[in-house]
């Protein structure tokens, strides 16, 4: 499964959570709404307006929301909690692992506000840490979606789903690409772009980055697999495992801090199964800042730059034979890259 | 040696309907049998709070004012989380005594693969136990939305029932859960609390004070009733308060602070805060079976 | 085009004493300009609780009430903590009328690594940025911390102020910090509640009624006072009353309920919830601006 | 560095804990400790009976206490607070981010109750996801004791050290094996047992058993490497680079889930540097129950019987050439391992 993407504008994810909401509410008469004070930023409010009668303002209390959510769901309604990641996944993570998880019950939360892209309002807006925590959660199912569009499918998906649930989405407008025919499946890993010389893996954002990335790759012959996980959880361990059997080296794009995400769950899969170089693109272990998202996706090494030089990075360890130790380097900013006889970067 | 003794549970079950004192204080003896057996049985777990809530618990399940059906719980009924999830020895030894379940399934309390988890846990299946819980101050959050649910949506008129501890109440999220109660005018909904003023690490007003109770609870839109937790008079008076708010739609939801003492019914274990997480020994539990009107026949090596 | 025009600010500071009305009507204007002028700039924050509050900031800074010393921050002082992190506007602006840092550095608020973060980030080592805060309900309990430190161990005799907002005591830690104030007797501690009944879905009454307020905060074992939060000699009295519960060591600590209004100063954002979270367009600076006292000319495209 | 261990016998690390306190309020005033009233349990009740004065207790507020751990911090102190790990790593995971990570104050956090050992308490008190959460956090230092000894050590330590730290520990006795002259270094892995045929990477008490493993392996002439990563954050990633390099081989163990903790840190440090396979035994995304604390970990399998398997599936992987594609296949379980000519079973 590969088509050529094209730019279609850009759009929230956010705003794709708030109209799958919609069509759920207009599909299932048991779908109801709970509120955490942000409903116009994490945009339930569209749901809000369109059925007030199921609609309940909680107010900021995300604990008492996500355990209230579990309640109304053990009575056969189909709740759904948004809130900003750093409230819906963290404030109320005790909740989240014993309420919801270990009841195993049909509660979904919408976590907004997620990574650097989020911008001004600063790191503690910023959430960089839940999709270590909820990975680990059993029975939970994690997406992140790469788009506006793709939101919009994910939230239907996992209102239609039974079980716990939680969707990952962001504040900024990031490009929209994907297309009603895209393919979407909870649990399935997307080949978004065809290639064999190295694979992008990558979620949320990071996703368009990575087909950008891989266009400039392509400028100098190589050619880069794109793979969108868009469910983190369960993951779709057969294409991670076919794209390093078939490819060799992998780089991993997240808007998360490195470990323990979306890089975390590939290396584990990898070193199962097929164990190849990786390179991992994200957040270094430090909290974010006040910025344009724009600028903070540059400062902060989230761009298709650093995928790029990362890629190279990695097929360069391929190549080498990547047995071979690797003295820790880290990868070079893509402006530092050394010029190559055909006027491209190399690594 | 040890003094071990067979452990026999006596199959009685009891109906749920109106009754007099002395009938709930022979149904709560047999409750406390039965914790004390499944203790001294699982060689772990909970006696104090158990114990001192049974009086509740046996008014709650055997006076009519839970509506259930035993033998087919999941049909339409009121509801009771117990958000204090460490007494749940006393919700085990209820519910087997309604008939949900066997008694002899008692005997596996806190054993691997037991339906009568440790803390109460959904995934078993164990009829009556609508919910997990265990960390403290979820379970009355839970039952707010299950409250809300009837109220606010499916408008079949049940009733749901939670209760926490008082040490409990030190959790924020307990607010929370209030706070909410109140603002959707959950009338059907009835918080009882088990106030023995014991906690693990002490007296509660030593640990964390959360006096004064009334004060709190009334601020936070409760209509409160006190009640001595061991009166069944008081605490029939007190459920019968709730009910008629739940059918004139007060608009308040209703909290019974009841005031008990820690394992209460057995002697040594009377208002001491160290029974708070111990199971009795087996020379215990012979006392204590004792006190609650069952002699164990000597062992042989006792 | 847009109508930008050129931002000055008055590198006016104010020292801290005793003062009259008129004196904080000037001092809380010079801060609601520096809010408007910080915010129009930075083009994304929160203008309605900054606002709303600037008159409480004007009195505790500017009043004697906090002992600080604006040139040497981390030298012995008393403590306050923004509980509410997003009102931060009013905090730097604040602090920047003290003297603490140049009035220029408002210009950066909310830019890349400027010490003025969206949301009080402690690592910039502002000074007067005693701590990190914009998750709700965590500022009080780290005023709590602090009271502690003092009244418990060093006992130095210094005081904690805090604000939170009034939504934010829908969040369950804020009544844990509460309990625990009471619990330790902390006379030194004081919670300033801006009670503007304005969150950002709407009135607080609406998004989750937190009221009756003052009996939460009495019951919650607080001496409670309520007091015009845009009065002077309310806001002083309450103060006074907070300085004398820790200089007569009563053994409780103070709530001030401040009514404010928010946006308080500029038409067009006072009691309107809209603006919790919006700065003005630079159309709207120039109308706040002047209606705060300041004439910006017209600029060539207007 | 590496040395025979023989059983000293059985405690359990959080007495080494509840006596590294004591140590430190010996040594420092400025130590104080505060109780969510389980004190008895983590054993900060031996700091309170000593030094009454410097303990206070929170009561069931583990959001409240370790924000007002922040304010002591900010107030000079060097604030300690206890609980179990469900509770003090998850119900206040938004407080450790905010107050205490960005913050970066020094406070303190010893979470109990942590694994499956915890025996017949049951699913919700045997926490198995913060290890994930804790290692995203930065500025964090997170340790995993392996034995009484080493808890007492680590608990000094990360009173000595600045800035943000938690300690991990368990409830039932395990078994306690290390001198006051094991090494231990924070942010530092150790190797306990040198060999250069396959690695063992463990934390807190699967380290013995690693050692239990490592010796039955011996017996069959397999020399195995046995490495205590005490410390998770900051990772000694020098010490499992050199364990891909010189073993090849790798096998994860740790009482927590097997995703997103000790084994995805080491998969992230080896793909990044050196990929081998690696084997990983935790438990497998599942929640604990109630049992003894021996039979749990027979049931979930965390003894050194699958390690011991663990180990031959991934020393056949790397001989067979890890590069082959492993058709994700579990470990089998040590009882159905075939005999091999020496009678001894064999992967
Ligand atoms: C969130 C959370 N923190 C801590 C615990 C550990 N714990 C179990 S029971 C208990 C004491 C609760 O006191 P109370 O509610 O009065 O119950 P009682 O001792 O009277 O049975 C504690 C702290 C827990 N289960 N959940
Ligand atoms: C824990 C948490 N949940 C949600 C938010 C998002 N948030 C920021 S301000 C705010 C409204 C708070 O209302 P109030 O305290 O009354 O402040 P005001 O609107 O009056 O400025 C919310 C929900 C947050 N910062 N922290
Ligand atoms: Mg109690
Ligand atoms: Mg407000």
């Amino acid at each position: 499964m590969s088509e050529p993407f094209t730019l279609r504008g850009s759009k929230p994810t956010r705003q794709g959570f708030g109209e799958g909401l919609v069509v759920l509410g207009e599909r299932y008469d048991n779908v109801v709404v709970l509120g955490g004070d942000i409903t116009g930023s994490v945009m339930t409010s569209l749901f809000k307006e369109r059925f007030p009668d199921r609609f309940f303002s909680i107010g900021v209390a995300e604990q008492n929301a996500t355990t209230i959510a579990a309640g109304l769901a053990l009575s056969g309604k189909i709740p759904f909690f948004a809130s900003y990641g750093a409230f819906c996944a963290l404030r109320n993570a005790d909740q989240l692992r014993i309420s919801v998880c270990y009841n195993e019950v049909n509660v979904k939360i919408g976590g907004g506000h997620a990574g650097i892209s989020v911008g001004p309002d600063g790191a503690t807006h910023q959430v960089l840490e839940e999709i270590a925590y909820l990975r680990t959660l059993p029975h939970m199912t994690l997406v992140v979606p790469c788009d506006y569009l793709e939101a919009k499918k994910a939230t239907i998906a996992i209102g239609e789903m039974v079980g716990p649930a939680y969707i990952r989405f962001g504040r900024a407008a990031v490009p929209f690409f994907t297309r009603d025919d895209t393919p979407f499946e909870l649990g399935k890993a997307q080949v978004f772009r065809d290639g064999s010389d190295v694979a992008l893996v990558a979620c949320g954002a990071m996703v368009w980055e990575s087909l950008v990335a891989a266009e400039k790759l392509a400028q100098r012959g190589i050619r880069a697999r794109v793979i969108n996980v868009s469910t983190i959880k369960p993951f779709d361990v057969q294409t991670i495992v076919d794209a390093a059997r078939q490819c060799g080296a992998i780089v991993t794009a997240e808007e998360h801090q490195v470990h323990a995400g979306l890089g975390g769950a590939v290396a584990e899969v990898v070193a199962k199964n097929y164990p190849v170089p990786i390179e991992f693109v994200g957040v270094k272990d430090t909290f974010g800042g006040s910025g344009e998202p724009e600028e903070l996706m540059e400062k902060f090494g989230l761009t298709w730059k650093e995928i790029y030089a990362a890629a190279l990075v990695a097929m360069e360890r391929r190549d080498r034979g990547f047995i071979g130790y690797r003295a820790v380097k880290e990868v070079p900013r893509y402006e530092e890259l050394p010029i190559g006889s055909d006027g491209q970067p190399v690594a | 040696m040890s003094a071990e003794f067979p452990i026999v549970f006596d199959p009685t079950t009891f109906d749920n309907r109106r009754r007099q004192p002395h009938e709930f204080a022979e149904i709560a003896r047999m409750i406390r049998r039965d914790i004390i057996k499944s203790l001294v049985l699982a060689g772990s777990g909970h006696s104090g709070g158990p114990l001192g809530s049974t009086d509740i618990f046996a008014v709650l399940y055997f006076g009519g004012y839970m509506r259930y059906n035993p033998h087919d719980w999941w049909t339409p009924r009121d509801r009771f989380v117990l958000s204090a999830g460490h007494m749940c020895p006393v919700l085990y030894a209820t519910l087997a005594n309604t008939g949900a379940f066997p008694k002899e399934e008692l005997r596996t309390l806190r054993k691997y693969n037991s339906r009568l988890q440790g803390h109460p846990g959904r995934d078993m299946g164990l009829p009556g136990i609508e919910t997990s819980t265990g960390s403290l101050g979820q379970g009355i959050s839970i039952a707010v939305g299950m409250a809300m649910a009837d109220k606010l949506l499916d408008k079949n008129g049940y009733r749901v029932f939670t209760l926490t501890g008082d040490g409990e109440l030190q959790e924020g999220s307990v607010w929370e859960a209030a706070m909410a109660a109140s603002n959707f005018k959950l009338d059907n909904f009835c918080w009882i609390i088990d106030n023995n003023d014991c906690q693990i690490d002490g007296r509660v007003h030593d640990v964390m004070n959360i006096y004064p109770l009334q004060d709190k609870c009334r601020a936070f839109g409760f209509d409160v009733v006190t009640a001595n937790g061991h009166d069944y008079a008081e605490l029939c008076a007190a459920f019968d308060r709730f009910i008629a708010n739940s059918e004139q739609r007060c608009g308040k939801p209703t909290a019974i602070i009841a005031k008990t003492l820690m394992g209460k019914g057995v002697s040594f274990m009377e208002d001491r805060y160290e029974w708070h997480g111990k199971p009795p020994t087996w020379e215990q539990a012979r006392i204590a079976l004792g006190e609650l009107g069952e002699d164990i026949p000597e062992s042989v090596e006792a």
